[in-house]
């Protein structure tokens, strides 16, 4: 098994600070400036990266990814809603969010192949603003079947609703910054933006996942309910969702890092932009649970033990050693 | 207490998306004056709600506003069908205006 | 003015370390409602306190709370002893709550 | 309500550069305790005023104080003038001080 | 024309995420710091350079155009008094933040001209700070002309407007910067705050400007009032002035770099410094119509086409190609 | 006597915006995350030399200093309550200021010894951890002997104290910081995060002494009460303190380089962590009296001049020239 990277220490060090009660903070801007720069600092690496590509070329399996990922709401909804008894609003709201995607998962399977030198295609940040979107209409959908017929007030706004997913600020940030970095990568300019967005990258996210650690610990609480479901869930699904990454990455021909990358994706579990939707979409749904478990359980698994395994699934389904 | 006006005292808590919609039935009573405090969280029918958590902020305005009791009167009839529908409250107390700074009532 | 409700406003203002703990206590004595203003600062007799300074920042909370008057007597039984422990100050006064919003009190 | 005293509410509202100033006028009346809530915005005679705007902060500020009536009357004598030169806005309503926390009005 | 800088990219993506109502935000401690960085770093790196000249030698030309610029509100003043018809306050107020200068579109010159590798004088910085001042007095007592002796309320504390202005953070900390930068290149002691401060820095400039194309789309709506008037003011009084500040570089034997700043600095609008100052001077004006066709009108069109244009000026005046 | 370092220049650029009454701000979020950032900092530079060399060999020496800082203040105590005639509660807490440690002192002696190239054990942020606690219980002790026993309410809640010390952030981080860092020299992992955790360690150190800048001159005011004797205190005790930390640094076999950081050490006042500790163990001490005379008087005296005086004690004391 490959050496834990040093930055997701940081994550523990967040949640043992959370545990032991430190009264550690990190400001609020902080960590809001930190999340604007990640998503922006991925888009562009992502769009300049693109801008070596045929667009062509990446369109048909970026249409087919898009469409798969809507699919895995439909495999968790019945596990939560007949296995683990939650209701229908959570079912849907928890199945919307591991469909959805995390930007900082994301971010620490980049790390990861950075760290062990292994290629991937570029373009990828592509896929994470691709796959954030689609998983969440299916979710809704599912939490709000045959509600809104019996009750004139639990009328989904779907134009808001529509509004507030692709205007949200972190597709716009990962959009925006692949923008860009495609028209630096055009007019061959990357020079002195590097320095702020691509050196420091791993750094600030250090810095990010010691908030996400406090974050964690003040979440964990909740898992307490139905811990046992929890847990199994939380570490199963991904798991199954990374072999399916894996199969889908292989299907269309990405280099083994681009596939373990893609299983990352799958896998992954919003916890930003799925929680902001489903507040709106889904306001019956209790988001302590979502949150809880996305954070508490699947985040953690996901950049300890997720990673590396998705990384030997890949490594299996190519015959490398 | 000399030099003061009676007056009413109206203190509105909603949530703080809700404040421009607010603001704009106000101005359409004719209000001249209020003050606004955000970043408030509260309990209430729908829960907790807290301006201070990063993944999940719910942040409530306060808004406080001295009027004379027939603009009062105004403004509730305005305010309370929004309040019906967004949730939150609304107070009326007595109060006295101390005259002295432009008026803004 | 109609459609109101006789109730009471109590003001507690304290330590935000103790927010928590007065939550917990109006939780006991069965609050369905108040609004939280943290990063309030202040003088009294611990001296000034004040949100503001870095190297000593001492932030005091106001929590704003309207109820009925039975109620209002049973909090702030609860209440009075440990605010004699930790300071800060309690007011009541009278005012109205507007019907419409759900009711939280 | 037992255990508590008739007391008069203040609230003030101003410009932040003047909480100073007030504080100074407050301290020279002889008040012993408020409380100041800062990074408020609100309407008044001179438009709107809010703290958000990075380019035009306009920052009001709220303090609230309890005291007995005759030291209230005391304050508003000092403090007429001094709006009447910033503007801004005071109130003054009834409220009962409950015993219990160190007397600090 | 040369290509469009990367970095200015980010003020349209501000100004887009604006439009369509994303909910972008961009917390006020990051952009607060920012500002503060981005003054520091401009102040260093002048200051540094002033360090390899003869300050005698500077002296002449940064005291001559001081004394210029401080005359550019009267040629904008009866332009917006007359024409524009703008009250006396606002007309006042106005030419005062024509007269006075943008640090950031200053930043974006520069970054211009290192992208096309063309050498500045680097005390450039010190005519930054030396411009950002006279004007303002002069637009004060334009708009104040005449109005002091009828009322006595109106009576201008010159006192407290010296102190705001000369102790405005912008200007102390441009000053401070030149002067630690003076201090470093005099010890010869550069090397670890560059990192920081010079590496960084068009970096942190891109996330500024993604900031003040927020601001910027927020401000646009005062513009649709005089707007024709306005759009056409805004972008020819500055043309106007940068051809100015090319005859007096060319006058005073700045380099073609050094002109095409100093015309920059001529054209650009400030929207800092004068707002703060005429809230004190001119209580009177509106600042949302100075700060909207400052932010709204002169900053784009100066970072986009201004700064390419003022350049082909330089280059026209020097017979370069 | 070597130059100043660039850096320490900040502290004056905050100090005179303080005393001319600038409207310059650091937010609030800057100051706390640049604390973070830097605490971060240290502990990864000292973790990642630490493990470079044998634990063991390092233990003898941390307990002997451990031990010997504890007994500074009962130095200080009778000096401040029987010369400076502070109550008993304020010469307790001072004296746990000066026993205790200030991380940004530290942090410029780092500085001046990598300017002056000059080497040192890289395991000194440990001692900087270390050092930072047994003054604290010392200087409670001496402030509450005796008074307990009078009054119920006098009472020190022990627990707590302990909890908010070693729970207190700034020990966290720093110790984090160590654990992460030892970790990242382990797994030989350093490359991603040293970018922004040590090439912007010094940038970042000027923008927070800006900001101590800013809060001494607003702390000034406070010296004015015992004025004489509070500057020659705190003046002519970090002295004796710094000749105390060089003679244990020599008798403990350490580098010149580590010598004079062990005097820095020393030398050094608390301001951070003393005040949190001391607010709930002796409330009855005036934080402002510690707090000023720790940042107005002894810290400016510390980076400007006290710094190359320990050097050159410590070249004294080891015959180098
Ligand atoms: N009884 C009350 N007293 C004070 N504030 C209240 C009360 N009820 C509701 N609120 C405030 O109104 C907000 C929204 O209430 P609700 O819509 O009932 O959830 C709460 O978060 C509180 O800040
Ligand atoms: N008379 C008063 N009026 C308003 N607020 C007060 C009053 N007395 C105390 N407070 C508030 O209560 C806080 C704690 O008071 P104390 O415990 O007396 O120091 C103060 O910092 C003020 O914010
Ligand atoms: N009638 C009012 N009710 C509540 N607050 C007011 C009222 N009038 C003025 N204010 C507050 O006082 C501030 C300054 O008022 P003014 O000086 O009239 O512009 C406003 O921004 C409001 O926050
Ligand atoms: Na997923
Ligand atoms: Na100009
Ligand atoms: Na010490």
């Amino acid at each position: 098994m490959p050496t834990i990277q040093p930055v997701v220490m940081f994550f523990i060090m967040g949640v043992v600070a959370g545990l032991i009660r430190s009264d550690l903070k990190i400001p609020d801007a902080l960590y809001k400036s930190i999340s604007i720069y990640l998503l922006i600092a991925i888009g562009l690496k992502g769009g300049l990266s693109l801008s070596k590509y045929d667009i062509m070329e990446v369109l048909p399996a970026s249409l087919a990814l898009v469409f798969t990922a809507a699919l895995i709401p439909l495999v968790a909804y019945p596990i939560l809603r007949f296995v683990g008894k939650f209701n229908q609003a959570d079912s849907g709201s928890i199945a919307a969010h591991y469909g959805s995607v995390s930007a900082v998962t994301f971010a620490v399977g980049l790390a990861f192949l950075d760290g062990i030198e292994e290629y991937y295609e570029g373009y990828m940040p592509l896929f994470l603003a691709l796959l954030e979107v689609p998983a969440l209409a299916t979710g809704t959908i599912l939490a709000l079947m045959g509600t809104s017929s019996s009750s004139g007030e639990g009328k989904t706004d779907w134009g808001k609703l529509l509004h507030e997913v692709f205007t949200g600020s972190s597709i716009y940030l990962l959009m925006g910054g692949i923008a860009i970095g495609y028209y630096m990568g055009m007019v061959k300019m990357v020079e002195p933006l590097d320095k702020l967005f691509f050196d420091l990258f791993i750094g600030a996210l250090a810095l990010f996942l010691l908030e996400m650690g406090l974050l964690a610990a003040s979440r964990l609480s909740v898992i307490r309910q139905k811990g046992l479901f929890m847990i199994i869930f939380g570490i199963a699904f991904p798991l199954t969702c990374g072999a399916f990454g894996t199969t889908m990455g292989y299907a269309f021909n990405l280099s083994p890092g681009g596939t373990c990358i893609l299983a990352v994706l799958y896998a992954s579990c919003s916890y930003i932009a799925a929680p902001a939707a489903m507040r709106i979409a889904v306001p019956k749904a209790d988001p302590a649970v979502s949150i809880g478990l996305s954070l508490g359980v699947t985040f953690p698994f996901n950049i300890f033990i997720g990673v590396p395994i998705y990384w030997e699934m890949t490594k299996w389904m190519y015959g490398l050693s | 207490m000399d030099s003061t006006i009676a007056m009413k005292r109206i203190e509105i808590v909603s949530d703080v998306e809700k404040l421009e919609e607010i603001a704009g039935l106000l101005a359409d009573a004719g209000v001249r004056g209020y003050t606004v405090l955000k970043k408030a969280g509260g309990l209430g029918s729908r829960g907790t709600r807290s301006p201070d958590d990063v993944l999940w902020e719910e942040e409530n305005v306060v808004i406080i506003l001295a009027c004379k009791e027939d603009q009062a009167a105004k403004i509730i009839k305005l305010i309370r069908p929004k309040l019906k529908e967004y949730g939150g409250m609304c107070l009326i107390s007595d109060c006295e205006w101390v005259e002295g700074p432009a008026i803004s009532y």
